[in-house]
């Protein structure tokens, strides 16, 4: 540094000056500290106000429900007796905008689909909900193009769903759309079911094996361990040939000793896995002893 | 376990080897025998080196795992602590051979990494090799920059010299040529350039265009025989040679990092070298080849006698005047800047074909490793190269010279500078440049760094003011040096070699000065007179102030109203101290120039136009400072008498005077209290009877005022509240 | 006998990567635990080979065993060799219900009825993958183990994945394939890359699909910048569509990893003055070949950053929603839809 | 078709507003975040890919005191797209409101023509030329403090100047025959 004394100095001078930028004085850091109290509390009061809103909007809903179905007018006359000022309007439109995602749900159940327009309205985009038990599972979407005539652009539906099949079947795609969802959601609804009671044991009974399953979960083959004086090992395949129930058309078990599934005790088990989602068969096989 | 391989005996032996490896190899079998009985483990290199020295022609490749296995011991030893001089000639010699094709050629030629040296012979086999012609082109290019990267690890490059004319016969080889150019760049002698050589390159020039290094290799030769090379050639030729490091370069650097220690600290060499060697390492950490070469060389240096002593070897003062005459200088040019013996060698033997092959291998690297570097400028402001740039500062700093090379990478570095890349740096070498003639003067200095300086920090101005003070002292000093006597011709018979009249000497300065000049004053304008930058600007009139008396320049450049008046109103007492020392220099020259005009009828250059400047500048300063008349009409800053009365100022044209001056405002309160310590209201007018004004004058001189206290005894006489400043008149 | 065996050993052993090697044999668990203590992995890799030659002969292990070795290893690794898809057409009724074990025996007697010297070893992987290893021979010769053919199936789904498939074997392969799987013919599905995992997701759809949707889901990109009040971003929404757009294009989240999309264009040249370059027979083709480490990322990136306009042309765009990257330009009708 | 208008809107008291226009996104990012700490004026900076801006934040927008082109000399299409955006310009910025900031500019694979016409561009309109190391934090923050110098000044809130002056300082002048009397200077 000795060749360059004064320029060395100069540079160092300004480093040090940027960094007096950077760290700001202590009192400022207290500042910072306030503005983030006040922060907090101003959010502390909105969510009090929320849930206020929420609490009133409930009230109003539960008030007269048969009412509310009807629609906002009379909500709305029901709820100025109370108080007519902007806040309770706000309040009924909250109630009506709570009440209408309801039916927005209910609408899922029943088998809806979302739809939108693409491409200035030359193309539909359609996502079918999955669910089973009641949890929702994947989306699957489409999209279709309207002109000239309804073709499948593009989709994220699994490969083993017949897809194209579906769509031809007596030109379900062109003469009847709805039919042709429905049959696919049937189709992507069983799917999620097996896959999703797959999981479900796979998770639940640790003790029961699964020796094979493919990709449509259309084939399962279980290891189940039958306790008795020594343990008997029993291969069980569930074989759910229509892909659109998410209950096996046929349940064969096998095992070393013939007789054990002789029993009829053994007989009612086949038809509770015929008749039962799989993990909860296997629940009530485990709770009886049959299997451990 | 190469190490074992080198019998003590082996390099004096070697030097007697007339060249045949295949001796070489016998031997080395022999020594791998001896290693073998030593050491009773099969040593797979031995075993290795073995079976590639008598590995048969025509031995199939595909599928051969004997060659896979030792192609794979070897490497690895390479890799790991470098080859042995034996077991880089077997390998080179089975490569070069083609015994087995081709193939294992180039991997062969990937791996050779010497642990020491690279023993001549076998390089001269392989280029005989290379002479038989039945390498793949590519290989041979893959051979050449191996030579290249390991050039200062051959130990007697004599014996390549003595092939030089089979080594040149390659330039024709079209793809060759560059990597041929630099080998014979680094090996030419005077007694190799010859008339049909010459002919030869200019003929390849005419057919390949300017290329580079042509270019370089026929301004060497035109170094060593002026009468054979005829052509003008550019000084400053854009692009050096490609740095050719190939695949080998980091692996050396590694194997060299690690060999270095244990190799130097077993070798008797003076202090001084091996702390250069240190030096050279670190400084030119990742452009310049290890240090080994010069150990070893050193050791070697017994084996053969020739006429030429390499620089490495020398040692003391003594001994550089002694062999002065026969000094070899390294291939890397680079390592002169480390040592202090080869800068004295530079500097007495002013030999121009050092200093070129100096200034290309500088301009090479400064380009490689700034201008262009190719990967976005990764290795900026790394230790390497702020060392490297002090170093090369350093040594111009020994030199009292800047090289053309770096001032040539200035002017292109400056237009792409962003200011703060290795600011101080850069700023010092910017100070070195050499005198630049005043047409140019604004298009490579000014118009790029105006826009730097008036877009960047304070600090960025501070410096750049500083290190064009610096430039401008060096300029001046080096004027007051080679000056001829008489005066009028100034010539210099530096590598630099220019010559300008001392005319275009002045015009060039008072160029510079005048940049300076608008730069300083705009620059306080847009800082609000920041007073560090205007210290800064200070320093710089000091010097412009002394340009007569102190260097003999019959120049007087006046200070330019944007800095006098800024300074002159400064807060801090200081300015206003130096702004006064200045101002009595300035008198002081002007003064001087007067005398010896009258002495020697000689017609000087300072026009009557700058004693006029002086003259009002010193009238305003007195008036301001002395006779509280401010605000005078014709004055630079004039005032409506109203708008003054408007302001309802007390006495508004004493409020600059030495007692109401913001900067000596305190001080004349302190004044106040030790004269009457018992008043309680402070009256500062009091001071201004003629009496304790001369207190008052007394007391700020104690302060330490000197700059001030010249500039009054000076300029004043001393009856209080009277000037005489007109007998400065002409 | 032996010489293939060493052959094969050798093979194996350079392909794998030192670190690999020791779970490795674990995994293939023919040498008992002292033999495999007694290996040193630090030696060099022929002496490895050497000893571990020794070791088999001790054990007796032959050239299945240590073709077991290398599948063990191709599957634990498939991403070293380049991957082929194929696609099964027209299921038969009961594909759906092929299960594991009668698709091998299918698979294995149909093969051999086509040809009879070669050596199949199928094996089934965690993932529900069936892994084939197929070692051709010659109506003479014996099967070649050094340049094995490797199927990979899922079944139940109409796509095969298969490496280092010459022209002369493919036939038989598909055809005892089809058999196998009850599909009615194969073709190629024209997509190929080095990554295994990423080929079979873009053909199963088993990555992140982006759909318009009403309630655009976050992608953040918005919330992580944006962190300091005085910072405004002029063009938020713009790079929010675009980044929509590309989404839709490409696909979210991380896309497969394909190297390659190479774009063929066969044309004639009309021109009626110049009769013989218009009467040629083969068309004028021009290749276009797109390379990266991960073609789609790339290309996602060039949509989203506005390197390459949007809407994104479907030549593009079709690489991730038809899952092919070969793609076969003729002059009549629109481009990527033509078959190879 | 809007174009963006120098003083069509009030300043705010002790404030300077920068618009950054980069082509790909990402420089500009670390000069917003190291220039928003500046504490003399309250700076507000405003990020875009090129211009025109969106209509539809012309309300909040606040008036644009200095307009920033960063040009990447890696990519052709950096260059094109700063070309495109300047038409977008009201005249009246063009006198000392835009300065270009060059980006790897001693890469060596950078084609010295594209050099060349950014030298040009820049001169052609009078405005300043910076280069700027965006690889380092040092290079980022001394960039960052460059464009606030000017910024401080086309925003009025340095005495004594304005932006017209410094921008004639500090504007590009064109080095073609600077270059080739530099060669011959040399020879």
């Amino acid at each position: 540094m000795s060749t360059l004394g004064v320029l060395g100095h100069l540079s160092k001078l300004e480093t040090q000056a940027r960094k007096r930028k950077e760290a700001p004085p202590q009192q400022s850091g207290l500042e910072e500290l306030k503005a983030t109290v006040e922060a907090l509390v101003i959010q502390r009061d909105q969510l009090k106000a929320e849930i206020k809103a929420n609490e009133s909007v409930q009230k109003l809903r539960s008030e007269d429900p048969d009412q509310s179905t009807g629609g906002g007018e009379e909500l709305g006359e029901g709820a100025d007796g109370s108080d007519g000022s902007v806040n309770s309007q706000l309040l009924q439109l909250m109630a009506r905008h709570a009440q209408l995602t309801d039916l927005l749900h209910a609408h899922h159940l029943i088998g809806g689909y979302d739809i939108i327009k693409t491409c200035q309205g030359n193309g539909l985009c359609v996502s079918l909900a999955t669910s089973y038990e009641g949890v929702y599972l994947e989306r699957y979407s489409l999209e279709i193009d309207v002109a000239p005539k309804l073709r499948i652009t593009r989709h994220d539906v699994p490969t083993f769903v017949p897809l194209a099949r579906l769509a031809e079947q007596g030109g379900a795609l062109q003469t009847n759309l709805r039919g042709f969802l429905g049959s696919l959601s049937r189709h992507l609804n069983g799917y999620a079911g097996r896959k999703q009671q797959l999981k479900l044991v796979k998770e639940q009974h640790k003790s029961v094996e699964v020796m094979e399953s493919n990709a449509p979960c259309s084939i399962l083959i279980l290891l189940m361990t039958v306790p008795q004086v020594k343990d008997i090992a029993v291969l069980c395949k569930l074989d759910y040939t229509d892909h659109t129930h998410c209950l096996p058309e046929e349940v064969t078990i096998q095992s070393e000793d013939k007789d054990l599934l002789e029993t009829t005790q053994w007989k009612n088990n086949c038809t509770l896995l015929k008749e039962t989602p799989l993990h909860k068969a296997l629940a009530t096989l485990i709770q009886s002893g049959d299997i451990k | 376990m190469a190490a074992t391989l080198i019998p003590p005996d082996f390099d004096s032996s070697s030097s007697t080897d007339s060249s045949s490896s295949n001796r070489g190899i016998t031997r080395s079998l022999r020594v791998a025998e001896i290693a073998r009985r030593k050491t009773k483990a099969e040593d797979p290199i031995v075993a290795a080196l073995k079976y590639f020295s008598k590995v048969q022609a025509g031995t199939p490749v595909q599928g051969n795992e004997e060659l896979e296995r030792n192609l794979v011991s070897v490497e690895t030893v390479a890799y790991s602590k470098g080859l042995s001089p034996e077991a880089i000639s077997v390998m080179l010699e089975f490569a070069m051979s083609l015994r087995m094709g081709t193939s294992p050629c180039a991997r062969v030629l990937k791996f050779l990494l010497p642990s020491t040296v690279v023993p001549h012979q076998a390089v001269v086999r392989a280029v005989v090799w290379l002479c038989v012609g039945k390498l793949p082109i590519t290989t041979q290019v893959l051979f050449i920059k191996w030579v290249l990267t390991v050039f200062d690890m051959i130990d007697a490059k004599d014996n390549l010299r003595a092939i030089y004319g089979f080594i040149f016969s390659f330039v024709t080889e079209e793809n060759l040529c560059p990597y041929i150019c630099h080998l014979l760049y680094l090996l030419t002698r005077k007694e190799c350039v010859r008339l049909f050589r010459v002919r030869k390159l200019l003929e390849l020039q005419s057919k390949l265009g300017k290329q580079p290094f042509l270019l370089h290799l026929l301004s060497l030769y035109k170094v060593f025989c002026p009468e054979l090379v005829t052509l003008s050639l550019n000084s400053r030729i854009r692009a050096g040679f490609k740095n050719h490091h190939g695949p080998w370069k980091l692996a050396l650097n590694a194997i060299q990092k690690r060999n270095f220690v244990q190799v130097s600290s077993d070798l008797p060499l003076a202090l001084q070298t091996k702390e250069k060697a240190g030096l050279r390492k670190r400084k030119l950490g990742q452009m310049d080849l290890p240090v080994l070469n010069v150990v070893v060389q050193s050791q070697k240096q017994t084996s053969y006698n020739k006429m030429v002593v390499p620089l490495a070897h020398i040692q003391s003062f003594v001994q550089l005047l002694e062999n002065l005459h026969l000094i070899e200088l390294p291939a890397q040019m680079g390592s002169l800047l480390g040592s202090g013996l080869a800068l004295h060698y530079l500097d007495c033997v002013q030999d121009e074909s050092a200093f070129l092959r100096l200034n290309f291998w500088l301009g090479h690297a400064l380009n490689e490793e700034f201008l262009f570097c190719g990967h976005g400028g990764a290795s900026q402001g790394s230790d390497e190269v702020v060392r490297f740039l002090e170093r090369l500062l350093s040594t111009q700093h020994f030199l009292q010279e800047g090289f053309s090379s770096v001032e040539a990478f200035l002017y292109k570095f400056l237009n792409v500078w962003d200011g703060s890349l290795l600011r101080p740096q850069i700023l010092g070498l910017l100070s070195n440049i050499p005198v630049v003639p005043s047409s140019c003067i604004n298009r490579l200095l000014s118009e790029p760094l105006m826009q730097l300086f008036f877009t960047s920090t304070v600090f960025f101005k501070c410096g750049l003011i500083e290190s064009l003070n610096g430039m401008l002292a060096k300029w001046l000093t080096w004027h007051s040096v080679y000056a001829l006597e008489d005066g009028l011709d100034v010539s210099l018979d530096s590598p630099t070699s220019m010559h300008m009249s001392r005319s275009g000497f002045m015009q060039s300065v008072v160029e510079l000065v005048r940049f300076v000049g608008r730069l300083a004053s705009l620059g306080l304008q847009l800082e609000g007179c920041h007073s560090l930058l205007l210290s800064f600007v200070l320093d710089f009139y000091d010097t412009v102030c002394d340009i007569f008396q102190k260097y003999g320049l019959p120049l007087v450049v006046m200070i330019p109203a944007g800095v006098f008046y800024p300074a002159l109103f400064a807060f801090d007492p200081v300015s206003v101290d130096r702004l006064a020392q200045i101002m009595y220099r300035y008198k002081m020259n002007l003064t001087s120039a007067k005398k010896q005009e009258k002495l020697t009828g000689q017609a000087f250059h300072i026009s009557r136009q700058t004693y006029r400047e002086f003259n009002h500048y010193l009238v305003f300063m007195v008036n301001c400072l002395w006779n509280s008349k401010i605000f005078q009409p014709g004055d630079d800053i004039e005032l409506s008498e109203e708008l003054l009365l408007r302001s309802r100022v007390p006495q508004y044209w004493a409020s600059f005077n030495l007692i109401h001056h913001p900067a000596f405002h305190c001080y004349a309160i302190d004044f106040h209290h030790k004269c009457w310590p018992e008043r309680r209201d402070v009256d500062l007018n009091s001071i201004q009877n003629s009496k304790t004004w001369g207190w008052y004058l007394e007391y700020l001189f104690t302060q330490g005022f000197d700059g001030l206290q010249q500039f009054i005894q000076s300029s004043i006489s001393f009856h209080p509240s009277t000037t005489d400043s007109q007998d400065h008149r002409p | 006998m032996d010489d293939l065996k060493r052959r094969l050993l050798q093979r194996i052993i350079r392909t794998m990567p030192t670190q690999m090697l020791k779970t490795t044999l674990s995994k293939w668990a023919r040498l008992n635990i002292e033999q495999q203590e007694s290996l040193d992995f630090t030696q060099p890799k022929f002496l490895l080979t050497d000893q571990l030659l020794a070791l088999c002969g001790e054990s007796g292990l032959g050239v299945k065993h240590i073709t077991e070795l290398e599948m063990i290893y191709i599957i634990d690794n498939p991403n070293q060799r380049l991957w082929h898809a194929y696609q099964l057409l027209e299921a038969g009724d009961d594909a759906h219900s092929v299960e594991v074990t009668n698709f091998k025996e299918q698979f294995k007697v149909h093969l051999t009825e086509l040809i009879r010297h070669v050596s199949i070893k199928i094996k089934k992987h965690t993932d529900e993958a069936v892994w084939i290893r197929i070692a051709w021979g010659d109506r003479s010769s014996r099967p070649n183990h050094l340049k094995p053919t490797y199927v990979v199936h899922h079944l139940q789904t109409p796509y095969v994945f298969v490496t280092n498939l010459t022209s002369k074997t493919m036939p038989l392969l598909s055809q005892a394939l089809v058999m196998a799987t009850r599909y009615s013919s194969m073709k190629d599905a024209n997509l190929s890359g080095r990554n295994l995992s990423a080929v079979r997701d873009l053909l199963m759809k088993q990555f992140q699909q982006v759909f318009p949707s009403k309630h655009l889901q976050p992608l953040g990109k918005k919330n992580q910048i944006n962190s300091n009040p005085q910072i405004e971003r002029e063009q938020d929404e713009q790079s929010e569509t675009r980044l929509q757009i590309a989404c839709e294009a490409f696909g979210g989240g991380t896309l497969p990893e394909l190297q390659k999309a190479i774009y063929t264009l066969e044309t004639k040249l009309k021109d009626n003055t110049n009769k013989i370059m218009t009467e040629r027979e083969q068309p004028f083709r021009c290749v276009v070949t797109f390379k990266s480490t991960n073609i789609l990322e790339s290309l996602r990136h060039s949509a989203m950053t506005g390197i390459a306009s949007t809407p994104v042309t479907p030549m593009l765009s079709s690489i991730s929603q038809k899952g092919r990257n070969h793609f076969l330009i003729t002059d009549k009708g629109p481009g990527p839809q033509r078959k190879l | 078709m809007s174009l963006l208008r120098p003083l069509s809107k009030l300043p705010d008291l002790n404030a300077a507003n920068v618009l950054l226009v980069e082509n790909e996104e990402h420089f500009q990012q670390k000069l917003a975040d190291v220039m928003v700490n500046e504490k003399s004026v309250i700076v507000q900076v405003r990020l875009a890919k090129s211009l025109p801006l969106p209509m539809k934040q012309e309300k909040s927008r606040p008036r644009i005191d200095l307009v920033v082109f960063i040009v990447n000399l890696m990519s052709e299409l950096s260059l094109h797209s700063a070309e495109a955006s300047l038409k977008h310009l009201a005249p009246g910025y063009f006198l000392g409101k835009v300065c270009f900031m060059v980006t790897n500019a001693r890469n060596a694979s950078v084609p010295a023509e594209r050099m060349e016409a950014v030298r040009k561009l820049a001169s052609a309109l009078n405005c300043p030329l910076l280069f700027a190391e965006d690889q380092t934090p040092d290079g980022v923050t001394n960039a960052a403090e460059r464009l606030l110098v000017i910024l401080r000044v086309a925003a009025g809130c340095v005495p004594m100047t304005t932006a017209l002056f410094l921008s004639n300082l500090t504007r590009c002048t064109i080095s073609t025959e600077a270059e080739q009397q530099n060669s011959d200077y040399d020879a």
